[in-house]
């Protein structure tokens, strides 16, 4: 009987129309995660942006071949040695020749130092972050996957690096790595081994509250390995806050390689970096305004571009957060939606 | 609860302990001769060797920490040259530098940290979820727009220069603050705030944003759930929607975050310190760390991760109050 | 030739008047506050209003300021003929704060508890010159006291030494040789509260030194002394600062801070251009020399530098102008090309042996390479230091980098923290053969300034050692001992001069340049005066009312 | 002027169209049941009265009055004061729609005050009146429970308080018994009756559930695929249906005391079980806080062989089941598997990776076997959506977009993909619709013959148990009170809570209804 009703419903004219209630959307082009995220314009804009960043860090000898300079050459003679160093000119010594300027003292070229610094900021910062996400996720992950004792053998271990000074590791570090070892992938390995503890506090906690949901049940019944499991079923969910939380990493970061750079155990000059000229241009804002104004632009550039980028991945990977963006201003009427469309068709 | 309490203690207790071996494994390698730092210079080989055997330097490193672990627990006697100087129990030793008792050292510089960190806290996590709020609530209106920008901006910036540059601004232009120098609550509650809201505002702008965004991703989470839809479907306002209801789900991720930078501020906060003078336990870490002032830099690390270690306790126990679903474990 | 150190000229009007409270804003603290444990003339600026000391530094403007004259004492001491002897007596009338009478005895004891282990921290000299002062540990462990110390009554003190000096009144002016009564000594916690013998007491002493405030002696006498003029009532001294948080209060200089002054933090280039472009400001600007030179030290035992056309190549191609440029400018930084300050009580005697003019001769130093055997260049490696300091640090070090590179020398940088650095370039064991290095008078001549740095004996085989040439040329040594037996200082200035300038010929060093001190005081702050001595606004002088 | 008055509403989610040129209407007082299989927009259309629609993503058109208020045209304001007001609902998932952080008596009192003028005190006051109300024992003390120490019934019951607080006129009940057991379900459905008698409120009570809404109803529409098929008295539609679809949908309602289930296959095998549970236990929490789910039970399933479990809520049926196929060690005893084992969760919600694409999630056990390369994945998936009366072409959408239903018939492919031996099927049917739940149940039979597949059934629908299974355990408090063939069981009940289990099973005939309604006064007063 059943099954006749199954047959008769389905081969009716009306279901197949009914069926319309229930067809998928015409299978969409790429990825999903591709073409959500195209559909965000600000996300395209960011990532844009932090594209371009990227270009210049690495086409910085390209770009400094182009404007004649280099960024370690000393210009004595653009600086006006009786007051301190303070660049000739207006604009921080802004001219064909320096584009962006001169950085006061050495007068060395701003522009090649800036695209320069762009290599070793972004590229220590992101092998940092990278390297606090892995480890973070790592250890969060078996420790939110662990037994008892694992998670509170792995959690106290968290607090041990939380607590640690980061001073204290770096100056072992640096006093038992062998000198040649090179300075930016060493710095990237500190504040990576000494900054993983947030992420891998938030991931061992989404782990333990997604661990209990059945689809992860399903996925263990279905006959995957303790691995496969995790990697489908909680790294996805994993992903937005571990984004959030590592777009938040990033500038930290740079800002943490300037610190050390403040406290003399950071990258080694003459190598320009942008947290290394931000804690040599602090006291520089009135006497030479651009040479403080234009890594702290770019910085601010970065974030706000990693963010915008990083909202729009974390969003393009929930295929729920279309109507979830929406229910936070759910003030829009519908007639005005409506109208709206018709405007818009 | 009492369960929790024992384990956590138990806990403590390993990572203080951790954490004095990790110091005493980095003093191997850390480069710095204590005893000429501490004699100077131009000492002579001979007077640095007599140095040397006053601090007890030339005993294994193992000997000084099994000497260090025991007067934690029975004390230890100090000789000052004309008389003895008696270090009650739980002793953290002599400073190499300056002669003085670690303890006493600690407990000098921890109240203008804990007020610095703890006004700053309560600062920024109010920008920060505030900003979060508004950017769920007023998402796209100006006033949301300008405080996520300051967050970010405030993040993207080190706070030597934030600090310096709001000197600049409120106190040498308009002179709307005098210059920073710590007051003891306990002198003066009023000057001790007044002096410390600079401190507290430079801290606050770098640390508000991952609050911020963590605020925000939590909110719209919230928001999508059902018991949202439930309480928007009986009239409830949205303000009330978000304030109440999405503001209280974003508390768990908001207040281990909270945890993890207030514990480790406790021994991190040493820019603002130094730039702002206050006298407190990152700058006195950073100066033993500096002159491998081994005693010294074992009790702050012990004292700022017991922070660490009280802190995230404590937010586990928020969190178990806050969300009864969650059982401590 | 240096240019004069003086005061801004904001300062320098009004007569200065009795009262007030002088605070003084500094970035470090003091420490150290126990007079054995205290290192420079006086123990510092704020030392020297707490301890008087046998002889003390003239305190007055510029040259005039590096002489020394009696404090305690009478007179600068009577040397025996050979000056191995030297006799003190002290003035009447001298009492600490509590009333209690300055004797001699308290003077040799406050010298031989400087020998204990537990206040270790003074400079080297007293140990090296008197009779048994190597094997003596201090009155702690060795109760019987230094023999080479007779007190024959209260008001006579006579030191034995094993050599002649006659720059032992400079030594004088060390705290060591502020009285201490043996009484009164708690060990390392007398420096909680040392017992005052100067113009004003400590009555507060927070954090470490960190929080000071000093009030009137009033069992000081101004008839005794003809140096510290104390004229405010209370000093009370902030430490812990940020150098940049202090320059702008004293710019601004708003309530408290108009009676500011600093005695640690110097105007930063940056500041500096600031304040250059403001009168008002620049009128609050004291200047001041201080005997230092920064320079290039070679170790020639390490190869290539073991070559003195290598050595000399160098000298030719350092381009000092963007040397002087990475310490600050022209303004904060004299190009250097003697060893020895360039003041007169150190026997300035100009030389330039290789002159490299303001940009370096690269032709010149190519051309020596050449003959060195490098024609087609030379890869070394400079070590510095990565502190902050516009001395030893990176940027320093990359100007003489890009300098070198115009001469075919390629110039690899090895920065090393603080620590690291001092204990590597320090050891013999470990020097380098090419590092910066600086160098300063532990007192204005040039005995201390030229001897532990060329004289053979004073090379240091385990510890620190700053004989960085490990030079032992007999004959240079022999000038030396010769040199410290003179008691007219004039005299013996003229030969450290000259014998810097011969030892300069062997390019040892290539020195750099001779830092400027630049800082601003408050508004209401009245007589300034800064020395060549310190090079520093003496604190003991300036007045806010 | 009519309480509803809905014309030619229809919604859309995109590409989808959920509802149709919908139009129906409410007098007030009166009950309208919305009857209709799973994903025909019933509950799409229940949101259309509050203009819950609004700023989500999807499109409404037609007009709705509702209680005088055009809920298309109102502003915010305007529909603020409808919302709870003057029309309140109670959701279709009662087990996430509180609040989780707050006390359910200030949850009721939050929603009072927004609509009245009231002191905090007076609120709190109204909320434990409410809940005692609908019946919450000890309501004043309970008020300051947070929802996880509510049961399910307990919760549901609290949401209808919520929903009663403002006294309004009409109510909206989105599938308020859904999840339920029979006993709490005729308790909850009870419970609206005598309300709408003692108030005089309007009803409106959408559900899958024929028998549901022959107990609680005055009128009933019947919807399919978006459209309205049949509307009238809920006495003339159920006898006398005019539309086919109506009778097809009738006729699929299992009864419990109709004649009995087509003779079912012994089972294939009367050797081994293939799965065994000797004297298992579960305990959760420690010392104080322990609660002993499951309490020593013992029992096997052979191949080709049903096992239905029913049982009330919180009676360990769940926990059973997943130390049945090994999700959860059992404290104490042992369970023996001889052969592949598969589970289908009871919470939709949860039991679907909301990240993954539900074809992905059905592909999970092919894709793990490692056997069948993508193409040949994508067919099988194609080949189990269809099975399941899913599209083939619904592959690549996610859980969200499914209606309550829709997921359940997911989470069935899904353990059908591993090609099991066994699977326990945990209220695997419970929100589905009469007619795809005989679709399901027939298809699980059909599997049963051909492959020798054997099943544990766990339902709180008595009817759908007898239907499919060979034996049936009855549990209670961690216990099986009762177990023996399907039809002892039912004809000759043993243990009293059974008795009482069969008494609260619905009834098509809104006559025979209110006699049983009765009875189960009796039965729970004695
Ligand atoms: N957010 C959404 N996005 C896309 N499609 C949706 C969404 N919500 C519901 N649908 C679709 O709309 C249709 C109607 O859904 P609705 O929830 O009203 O069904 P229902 O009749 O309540 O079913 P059930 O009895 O299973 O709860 C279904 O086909 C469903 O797939
Ligand atoms: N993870 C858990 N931790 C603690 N208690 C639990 C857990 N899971 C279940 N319980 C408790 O065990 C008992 C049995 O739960 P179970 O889910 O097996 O019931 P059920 O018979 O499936 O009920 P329902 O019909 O409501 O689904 C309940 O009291 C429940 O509160
Ligand atoms: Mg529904
Ligand atoms: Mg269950």
């Amino acid at each position: 009987m059943a099954e006749a009703l199954f047959t008769e419903v389905t081969a009716s004219g009306d279901a197949a129309e009914g069926a319309g209630a229930v067809a998928a959307a015409p299978a969409p082009g790429g990825r999903p995660f591709w073409r959500r995220l195209r559909a965000r314009r600000s996300a395209l804009v960011a990532g844009g942006v932090v594209a371009f960043l990227v270009l210049i860090a690495l086409a910085a000898p390209l770009l400094t071949a182009v404007e004649g300079q280099d960024p370690t050459t000393y210009h004595p003679d653009l600086v006006d040695s009786a007051t301190g160093g303070v660049p000739l000119g207006s604009f921080g010594g802004a001219s064909a020749d320096h584009w962006l300027g001169v950085e006061p003292l050495t007068g060395r070229d701003l522009f090649a130092r800036v695209v320069y610094g762009a290599r070793v900021s972004l590229g220590v910062a992101l092998a940092a972050t990278v390297l606090q996400v892995l480890l973070g996720v790592a250890i969060g992950l078996a420790a939110g996957l662990g037994n008892r004792f694992v998670d509170q053998a792995l959690s106290r271990v968290t607090d041990v690096v939380v607590a640690l000074p980061v001073m204290v590791v770096a100056l072992g570090a640096l006093a038992v790595v062998p000198a040649g070892f090179p300075r930016p992938v060493l710095i990237a390995v500190i504040i990576g081994l000494v900054g993983w503890a947030g992420t891998s506090k938030i991931v061992r906690a989404q782990t333990l509250a997604l661990k209990s949901l059945d689809h992860v049940a399903a996925a263990r019944l279905s006959g995957w390995g303790r691995w496969q499991v995790a990697r489908r079923e909680l790294l996805p969910a994993l992903a937005a806050p571990v984004i959030t939380y590592a777009v938040l990493l990033f500038p930290g970061n740079i800002v943490v390689e300037a610190a050390l750079s403040f406290l003399g155990v950071g990258i080694k000059p003459p190598t320009p970096s942008w947290g290394q000229m931000l804690s040599d241009a602090d006291t520089w804002y009135q006497a030479a305004p651009t040479y403080l104004l234009i890594p702290a632009l770019l910085l601010f550039v970065t974030v706000l571009a990693l963010t915008v980028l990083g909202e729009g991945v974390r969003t393009a990977l929930d295929p729920r957060a279309e109507s979830r963006l929406r229910v936070g201003t759910g003030r829009k009427q519908e007639t005005r939606h409506d109208a709206e469309k018709e405007a818009g068709a | 609860m009492t369960g929790f309490l024992i384990r956590r203690a138990g806990g403590a207790v390993f990572v203080l302990f951790a954490l004095s071996v990790v110091v005493y494994a980095a003093f191997y390698v850390v480069p710095g001769d204590v005893a000429q730092i501490a004699c100077g210079p131009r000492c002579s080989p001979a007077q640095v060797a007599q140095v040397s055997a006053q601090l007890k330097l030339d005993d294994p490193l193992y000997v000084r920490y099994a000497h260090f672990l025991q007067a934690l627990f029975t004390g230890q006697d100090f000789s000052t040259g004309t008389g003895v100087l008696h270090c009650p129990a739980p002793c953290l030793g002599l400073s190499y530098q300056s002669d003085q008792q670690v303890t006493g050292l600690i407990l000098a510089k921890l109240p203008a940290t804990a007020s610095l960190v703890v006004g700053a806290s309560l600062l920024w996590v109010v920008l920060g979820v505030g900003t979060g709020l508004l950017s769920v609530w007023r998402r796209g209106r100006p006033t949301e727009r300008i405080l996520t920008w300051i967050t970010l901006a405030g993040m993207a910036t080190p706070v030597f220069v934030i600090g310096l540059l709001l000197i600049i601004v409120l106190v040498t232009a308009l002179q709307v603050l005098p210059f920073p120098d710590y007051v003891p609550f306990t002198d003066d509650p009023e000057q001790w705030a007044w002096n410390l809201l600079l401190p507290w505002v430079s801290l606050a702008l770098v640390s508000a944003a991952p609050y911020a965004r963590m605020t925000r991703a939590s909110m719209l989470e919230t928001l999508a759930e059902d018991h949202v839809r439930t309480f928007r479907a009986y009239g409830v306002p949205e303000r009330t929607l978000v304030g109440r209801h999405a503001l209280r789900g974003a508390l768990a991720p908001v207040i281990a975050l909270g945890a993890l930078d207030i514990g480790s501020m406790f021994g991190g906060a040493l820019l603002t310190e130094s730039l702002f003078g206050i006298p407190g336990v990152g700058r006195e870490l950073v100066d033993a760390v500096r002159t491998v002032d081994l005693p010294v830099v074992v009790g702050l690390v012990l004292v700022t991760g017991f922070f660490v270690v009280l802190a995230g306790a404590l937010a586990d126990v928020f969190h178990a109050l806050a969300d009864r679903r969650v059982v401590l474990a | 030739g240096p240019q004069e150190s003086k005061g801004g000229s904001a300062g320098a009007a009004g007569t200065p008047h009795k009262g007030g409270t002088l605070t003084v804003l500094n970035s470090s603290p003091q420490e150290d506050f126990d007079p054995a444990r205290l290192y420079t003339s006086g123990g510092g600026n704020i030392p020297s209003l707490v301890f008087r000391t046998l002889t003390t530094r003239n305190r007055e403007d510029g040259a005039a300021g590096a002489k020394v004259v009696p404090d305690l004492a009478t007179d600068l001491g009577t040397p025996s003929k050979n000056a191995t002897v030297w006799t003190y007596t002290l003035k009447k009338g001298l009492k600490y704060e509590d009333g209690s009478p300055i004797t001699s005895a308290d003077i040799k004891y406050g010298i031989e508890r400087s020998f204990a282990a537990e206040l270790s921290g003074g400079a080297p000299y007293l140990r090296d010159w008197l009779i048994g002062g190597a094997d003596y540990e201090g009155p702690y462990k060795d109760k019987k006291g230094l023999d080479s110390i007779e007190t024959p009554d209260e008001r006579t003190i006579v030191f034995h030494l094993n050599k002649p000096e006659g720059e032992f009144p400079f030594l004088a002016t060390q705290t060591q040789t502020t009285p201490v009564p043996q009484k009164k000594d708690k060990g390392t916690k007398y420096e909680q509260h040392p017992l005052s013998s100067g113009p004003y007491k400590v009555v507060k002493n927070e954090g470490d030194g960190e929080r000071l405030v000093l009030a009137r002696n009033t069992h000081w006498s101004a008839a005794t002394d003809e140096e510290r003029k104390a004229y405010p009532d209370r000093i009370d001294v902030r430490s812990g600062l940020d150098s940049a948080v202090i320059n702008q209060r004293l710019s601004a200089s708003r309530g408290a801070d108009a009676a500011a002054v600093t005695t640690d933090t110097n105007l930063g280039p940056a500041e500096l251009a600031k304040v250059s472009g403001d009168k008002d400001l620049a009128a609050r600007v004291g200047t001041g020399h201080f005997g230092y030179t920064n320079y290039i030290a070679f170790n020639p035992k390490v190869k290539p530098f073991d070559n003195p056309k290598v050595r000399q190549a160098i000298s030719y191609a350092v381009d000092r102008s963007s040397v002087v440029n990475a310490a600050g400018g022209s303004s904060l930084a004299e190009a250097a090309t003697t060893f020895l300050p360039n003041q007169k009580s150190f026997g300035y005697t100009p030389y330039d042996h290789f002159p490299a003019g303001k940009n370096g001769n690269a032709a010149k130093a190519k051309e020596l390479l050449k003959e060195a055997g490098y024609a087609k260049g030379l890869t070394v490696t400079l070590t510095h230091s990565n502190a902050k300091d516009f001395a030893t640090s990176p940027e320093i070090a990359t100007a003489l980098q890009e300098a070198l590179k115009k001469a075919g020398i390629t110039v690899r940088l090895q920065g090393l923290e603080d620590n690291d650095y001092s204990e590597t370039v320090h050891s013999v064991k470990s020097e380098p053969g090419f590092f910066l290095s600086g160098w300063g008078a532990d007192w204005p001549s040039g005995g201390p300034f030229f001897a532990p740095i060329f004289d053979g004996r004073q090379i240091v085989k385990s510890g620190y050692n700053f004989n960085s040439a490990q030079l032992d040329d007999s004959s240079v040594n022999k000038e030396i001992d010769a040199i410290n037996k003179l008691t007219d200082l004039g005299a013996a200035a003229q030969r450290w001069g000259a014998l810097d300038k011969k030892v300069g010929e062997q390019a040892l060093t290539v020195p750099l340049f001779h830092p400027v001190y630049k800082r601003l005081y408050g508004e209401s702050v009245k007589n300034i005066v800064i020395s060549d001595w310190t090079g520093v606004l003496d604190v003991s002088q300036v007045a806010v009312k | 002027m009519s309480l509803i008055e809905v014309k030619d509403l229809s919604i859309s989610f995109g590409a989808v169209r959920a509802v149709r040129n919908l139009s129906f209407s409410l007098e007030p007082g009166r009950a309208l049941g919305i009857v209709g299989e799973s994903g025909s927009g019933k509950s799409a259309s229940a949101y259309a009265l509050l203009g819950l629609h609004r700023g989500t993503g999807a499109e409404v058109s037609g007009s709705v009055r509702v209680a005088g208020v055009d809920v298309r045209e109102a502003d915010d304001a305007e529909l603020r004061s409808l919302r709870g007001a003057k029309a309140a609902m109670v959701f279709q998932d009662p087990l996430s729609s509180l609040d989780p952080y707050y006390a359910v008596g200030d949850q009721i009192a939050q929603v009072y005050r927004v609509h009245r003028r009231v002191s905090r005190r007076a609120a709190r006051a109204r909320a434990v009146e409410v809940l005692d109300r609908v019946r919450i024992p000890d309501a004043a003390r309970r008020a300051r429970s947070r929802p996880h120490e509510f049961s399910g019934g307990m919760r549901q019951r609290a949401l209808i308080a919520m929903a009663l607080a403002c006294e309004p006129q009409l109510l909206i009940a989105d599938e308020p018994t859904t999840a339920l057991d029979v006993t709490v379900q005729a308790q909850i459905l009870d419970l609206l009756h005598q309300l709408r008698q003692e108030t005089g409120m309007g009803l409106v009570l959408v559900t899958h559930d024929v028998g549901v809404a022959a107990e609680s109803v005055d009128d009933v529409l019947v919807m399919r695929a978006g459209r309205a098929v049949e509307r009238g008295p809920v006495g003339a539609v159920l006898a006398a249906p005019a539309e086919s679809y109506t009778r097809a949908l009738l006729a699929a309602v299992p009864r419990i005391d109709g004649a009995a289930a087509p003779a079912r296959p012994g089972p294939a095998d009367a050797g081994e079980p293939l799965v065994e549970a000797v004297d298992v236990h579960q305990v959760f929490g420690r010392r104080s806080a322990a609660t002993k789910a499951v309490d020593g039970v013992t029992l096997g399933v052979r191949r080709g062989e049903t096992l239905g479990i029913v049982g009330e809520s919180g009676s360990g049926k769940t926990t059973l089941g997943r130390m049945l196929v090994g999700l959860l060690e059992p404290s104490a005893g042992r369970v023996v598997r001889r052969g592949r084992v598969q589970m289908v969760f009871q919470d939709p919600h949860s039991s679907l990776n909301p990240r993954r694409s539900i074809g992905e999630s059905v592909a999970d056990p092919l894709r793990a076997a490692g056997r069948l390369d993508e193409g040949a994945i994508r067919a099988r998936v194609g080949e189990l959506l269809a099975q399941v009366g899913l599209e083939a072409d619904q592959y690549d959408r996610y859980p969200h977009e499914f209606s309550g239903g829709q997921r359940q018939r997911v989470g069935i492919a899904r353990a059908l993909a591993a090609d099991p031996d066994l699977i326990v099927c945990d209220e695997a049917v419970s929100a589905l619709d009469v007619t795809t739940q005989a679709q399901v149940t027939e298809l699980l039979g059909r599997l049963q013959r051909e492959l020798g597949l054997a099943l544990v059934f766990i339902a709180h629908d008595l009817a759908v148990v007898r239907q499919v299974s060979d034996r049936v355990a009855v549990m209670r408090a961690g216990r099986v009170v009762e177990e023996g063939p399907v039809d002892e069981v039912y004809a000759r009940p043993q243990d009293p809570y059974t008795r009482q289990l069969l008494a609260a099973v619905p009834a098509l005939d809104p006559g025979q209804a209110a006699r049983r309604r009765s009875l189960r006064a009796e039965l729970t007063t004695v």
